[in-house]
């Protein structure tokens, strides 16, 4: 009877292709060629439109900007395994999700301008605002995901946030709760290292965040975040199995923020230029491309007519961005509720606001 | 039918939106095979299946975040937090989100919530069972905030409330529960929101109360001629109707259990200081609990405020 | 590179003596005869003062009451695997702590009746008031903790929290700083499989919750939580393991809560009588009581005395309870703050209360 | 020494405190090696060490909840949450727990904690950054709530905070950081807590504000004989100042960022309403937020009260 062993659990790590482009074909998901040309592309008008929004930032024409570079392919790959109906729930740091979900760019750009319109997600285009109180969204997700289940709405919700947010009181209840009801809902850990200055060996004592999923009954993987295939592979899977009604699912991409946290912050104060050098190898379009090449998919040529495109078609959405009327100031009190209140009506008047 | 209590006006509400919408679910501890420690979610669960109404583990933060997606998504959740000293956990849910959701996105997304919960005085419970918060969420722009002060009222305010389109907190004074009780119509009627109701009409002092307040503040009245105001919907609160007594009367009383620093007494008082001093014929008094928390049961009683408090006050408006 | 298995975690179960007194002395601590005499009439105690307490409920003497029965295995064994100096944050429902820890029983009733007076420990005892939202005093144990690390001091905190509390974000957050702070702390997890009406099994999809311990990289066990000696042998182990700065642990002890889950409650609307008469067979007294006799240390007539002292005490804490003055209104406002604000002066003479 | 901001007050009288008293511990978010999100805490880790300006996990609830263990075991901990918008997670343990604790043991515990955060609208950042929720905690029973409108008061102020035997929650306006500078003395002063100051005198008109507030109401009163309160501790509230001013002036105008509905204002009005009635010559008016949320940059500017709006309410106290 003594100390008798009642459990046991075992962690995976995922790695389908390698930072040399090395693959693993028995586990490479079946896309055709052209898919990985289209996801290339993805990739390079995702770092375009990040690139373009730091630069606007030092510019003065958007404000504060949390840059995802490093972060393409946990980003794009989870976003991908994803469908049309399905609901989504970013953090502030969820441009490549945003972007391969077919969000219109102009309206990420009017967003980080300060314009609440950026966020008016297009109808039938089921993404949540960016959520800035770190964590907070996670429970919207488990709901959401609830409410597809009480409807018979074979659809799945995916959530994604950081090693900071899986820190929070709203994760572990969120999914408590998504295990609780069996909800269909991916819990996408974008691990990156770092939530602002605090290294992820200071955010849980845990060697990993996925081995959290094993406390709620719950499938939990890690998988390397800087593999396109491997994030897409997992998070495939898991969606698969949430919409089979087989419930909630958490993915840890191990990735890297390769830039500073934000606009508004310089990484340099606490931490060393070696280390991310080291994660600049190991950064995801590289090996992508590797891939691509060792696919016999890419040229130089090719590489270079893309980056075109997406500079072109990055500028005809910050053009429209930019060309976009003033917000009306009425708006501040309009969308508050439903109807105006007497309180309101007056203040509008009081304001000068009305029209 | 005979008279009811609002614990019964309360499930016949429910009972009726559920069986009204097959999109309306109801979520909350205890609240199934118990039917709610107060017993107002009683038979339902057995009426409406245990996925329409939700047993949840203990976790107010998440059933509340939770709601805010089911909502979103376009279900109708109807959250109940056993006491209101539990909803403090759920307090960023509500004033980060729920509140905002429809401004931060123009109007593409919405939180239609209802949470509700028993709150207030009377009752002689342990510590944190008797809060009176509801000037927390009277300074939350986006959310509704409403208290029914009888069963006729109970039952058609929370059928609006559940078929608002923005956020709404339900208070249930849990001293009232059982301690009235009224003839309530069977059919399907609602009580609009925002609306404030003339409770007695008075010529000499407007008296503005809700939940147990109300009928304390009545029962303290006699002998004075006093327009009792219930309020209803503390937030967006009825401005025009209390305007428009405190015009007639000139003398205005507020009462509620909840401290009296910051507590939705300082709104009302200030409304009226800001849109109707030249009317006034009298300082505007607050009868509210003292700067302390709420006192365990031996204590309760001294805390709250009473008719001989409420008395003074009337008195002391009418003397000056 | 596929799915490499990264971690493997067991989870160990800890019995030593089993339902029928058999106990295994490789695991038995070293405890001598009259320590195990003592350990039983410590049981006896906080088992009576629990049943004075239902019938004085009943007799409109004290307001509602969350009884322990079944419970005092795990809160008087790991109770005792403290030291004077050490402190404890308590749920509303750890009578056999208080009771073991020597806090007056009189206080006790009389906070049950409604006087915050019961409340206010007996200096030099480190017991924090019963924390009535559950789950919520979690942290506050990772900070004490925290503060006895930082001073230097050789001590140890433990909180005791139910099943239902585990589903909260603080007990997410409290371990997580735990772990990363090593702060010497004993998550004891009272799972009595109940939270008023929630069954375990639907409190989280996790089969045990001892597990949730590897989330934070903090070690965990369950132990059988009718068994005292199980109890104090983990608790023990844990304890000497903060001390030593080696961080907290997190101990589900597997229990049952025979009686309603207060006088409020009545638990057979939600749960059928078979069940809890299965379990009323394995409650601890049963157990410890067979142990003894086992061990020669047992006969009728010692437990009739032992219950008839107990009686005793009890009634006489009782009477000091009822004959104890009645609180002063002036109280309510006069705890508030450090010193009267002008506001609560103001009030005090308006209100009478000013003597 | 030369003109400092509050930026570097605050440093100084954390620094300071630190150095006075090894039990003083300062917990946050990006404290340490970053120096704070702006810089408030810049140098104390490499001066103090890392276990004692320490780097916390992302865990609002988590760290205040700790820091009240913490300040019952007798460390003083002052906690830094990152931006006010993120203060509400911690909410429960505030007023559940910090500011309950010695009322609940009748003095046994307690738990003077500081919890510091930068408030206020004015810096064009993002959503939620720019909350004024100081209402909520004014609202809350056992706790103090601080706000320093310039570089003295803001050393003063943190230095009686820390100091202070009860719960204190230290708003910093993040718009006045950097953007005043002034002498502020080395030596180990204090501002007491609990105490207005007359921040220019004046005959006509009682302004109580804050923070930003209080710049902007100086600024806006040019041509108006205006006697402008520094509110400083808004809970509790001088009372006495306020009353003592108005009962000159017969005027009162309040100011600030929050929405208008149950913020402070209102508490300060309905004390006047209260107990001055007899010497008003003009409404109570307000000048506050509207009744929706801070917006985003874009519209930032038209939330903000700001020097016309605040003259208008001038005039028409004037003019009524
Ligand atoms: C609740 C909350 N606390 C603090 C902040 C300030 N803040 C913004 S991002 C951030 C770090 C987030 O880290 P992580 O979750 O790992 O996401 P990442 O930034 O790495 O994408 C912090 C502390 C916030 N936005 N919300
Ligand atoms: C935060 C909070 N939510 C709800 C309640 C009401 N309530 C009191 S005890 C309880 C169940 C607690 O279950 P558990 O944590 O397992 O402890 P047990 O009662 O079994 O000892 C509930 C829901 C509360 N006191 N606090
Ligand atoms: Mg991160
Ligand atoms: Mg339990």
């Amino acid at each position: 009877m003594p100390k008798d062993v009642i459990e046991r659990f075992e962690l995976e790590f995922l790695q389908i292709i390698n930072e040399q482009g090395v693959f693993d074909s028995a586990l490479l998901p079946p896309f055709k060629d052209p898919d990985f040309k289209k996801i290339f592309e993805t990739m390079v008008l995702v770092r375009t439109f990040n690139q373009r929004a730091l630069s606007l930032q030092r510019e003065g024409r958007i404000g504060t900007y949390a840059s995802i570079l490093g972060q393409e392919a946990s980003q794009i790959g989870s976003a991908l395994a994803l469908e049309d109906g399905d609901w989504i729930f970013p953090s502030f740091r969820e441009s490549g999700v945003f972007i391969s979900r077919g969000y219109p760019m102009w309206m990420l750009y009017r967003y980080w301008m300060g314009d609440e319109r950026g966020m008016k997600a297009p109808e039938g285009m089921n993404i949540f605002p960016m959520s800035v109180p770190v964590g907070t969204h996670l429970p919207h997700a488990t709901g959401a995901a609830f409410a597809m289940k009480h409807r018979g709405d074979k659809k799945v919700a995916a959530v994604y946030f950081g090693d900071g947010g899986s820190s929070r009181g709203d994760f572990h209840e969120a999914l408590n709760l998504a295990g609780v009801f069996k909800a269909p809902v991916i819990f996408l850990l974008q691990n990156n290292q770092w939530a602002i200055s605090v290294p992820r060996a200071r955010q849980s004592a845990a060697k990993t965040l996925a081995q959290r999923a094993f406390g709620y009954g719950v499938p939990g993987i890690q998988v390397d975040g800087n593999d396109l295939m491997a994030v897409y592979s997992a998070t495939k899977e898991a969606v698969d199995r949430a919409r089979r009604g087989d419930g909630p699912t958490l993915i840890e991409c191990y990735t890297y923020r390769l830039d500073d946290h934000t606009t508004s912050d310089d990484a340099s104060r606490y931490r060393n230029k070696e280390d991310v050098e080291e994660w600049r190898k190991k950064e995801p379009m590289i090996r992508f491309r590797l891939f691509l090449e060792k696919k016999g998919l890419w040229t130089k040529e090719y590489e270079e007519d893309v980056l075109r495109k997406a500079l072109e078609a990055v500028d005809r959405e910050i053009e429209a961005a930019e060309k976009y009327p003033a917000p009306d100031p009425a708006d501040i009190i309009r969308y508050t509720n439903s109807e105006l209140t007497q309180t309101q009506k007056r203040e509008l008047e009081e304001l000068g606001w009305e029209k | 039918m005979g008279k009811i209590t609002i614990v019964q006006a309360i499930n016949m509400a429910l009972s009726e939106e559920l069986a009204r919408d097959k999109d309306v679910v109801i979520l909350g501890e205890d609240i199934g095979k118990d039917g709610g420690v107060f017993r107002v979610t009683e038979g339902l669960a057995e009426k409406f299946g245990p996925e329409r109404v939700v047993d949840t583990p203990l976790s107010e933060l998440g059933i509340i975040g939770a709601s805010i997606g089911m909502a979103a998504y376009g279900i109708k959740p109807v959250v109940e937090i056993q006491f209101m000293g539990f909803i403090y956990a759920g307090l960023e849910q509500i004033f980060s989100h729920a509140s905002r959701l429809r401004s931060r996105t123009r109007g593409r997304f919405t939180a239609p919530i209802v949470v509700r919960t028993p709150y207030g005085i009377g009752i002689k419970p342990p510590e944190l069972h008797s809060e009176s918060a509801e000037a927390f969420f009277c300074h939350m722009p986006g959310v509704k905030v409403v208290v029914p002060s009888t069963p006729y009222h109970a039952k058609g305010l929370l059928k609006s409330a559940i078929r608002d389109p923005d956020p709404v907190i339900f208070l249930e004074p849990s001293r009232l529960y059982r301690s009235i009780k009224a003839e309530v119509p069977e059919d399907d009627y609602t009580v609009p929101l925002g609306k404030a109701e003339v409770y007695q009409e008075g010529n000499d002092i407007t008296v503005v109360a809700w939940g147990t307040m109300l009928h304390r503040a009545a029962e303290a009245a006699e002998g004075f001629d006093c327009e009792i105001i219930d309020l209803m919907t503390l937030k967006p609160m009825d401005e025009e109707a209390i305007l428009k007594s405190v015009k007639k009367t000139g003398r205005l009383v507020v009462v509620h259990e909840a401290t009296k620093n910051c507590g939705l007494g300082a709104e009302i008082a200030a409304l009226v200081a800001g849109e109707a001093m030249e009317h006034l014929k009298a300082p505007i008094l607050r009868v509210a609990g003292p700067e302390a928390v709420v006192p365990m049961a031996r204590l309760e009683d001294y805390y709250m405020p009473d008719k001989e408090r409420i008395r003074k006050a009337y008195e002391k408006v009418m003397l000056y």
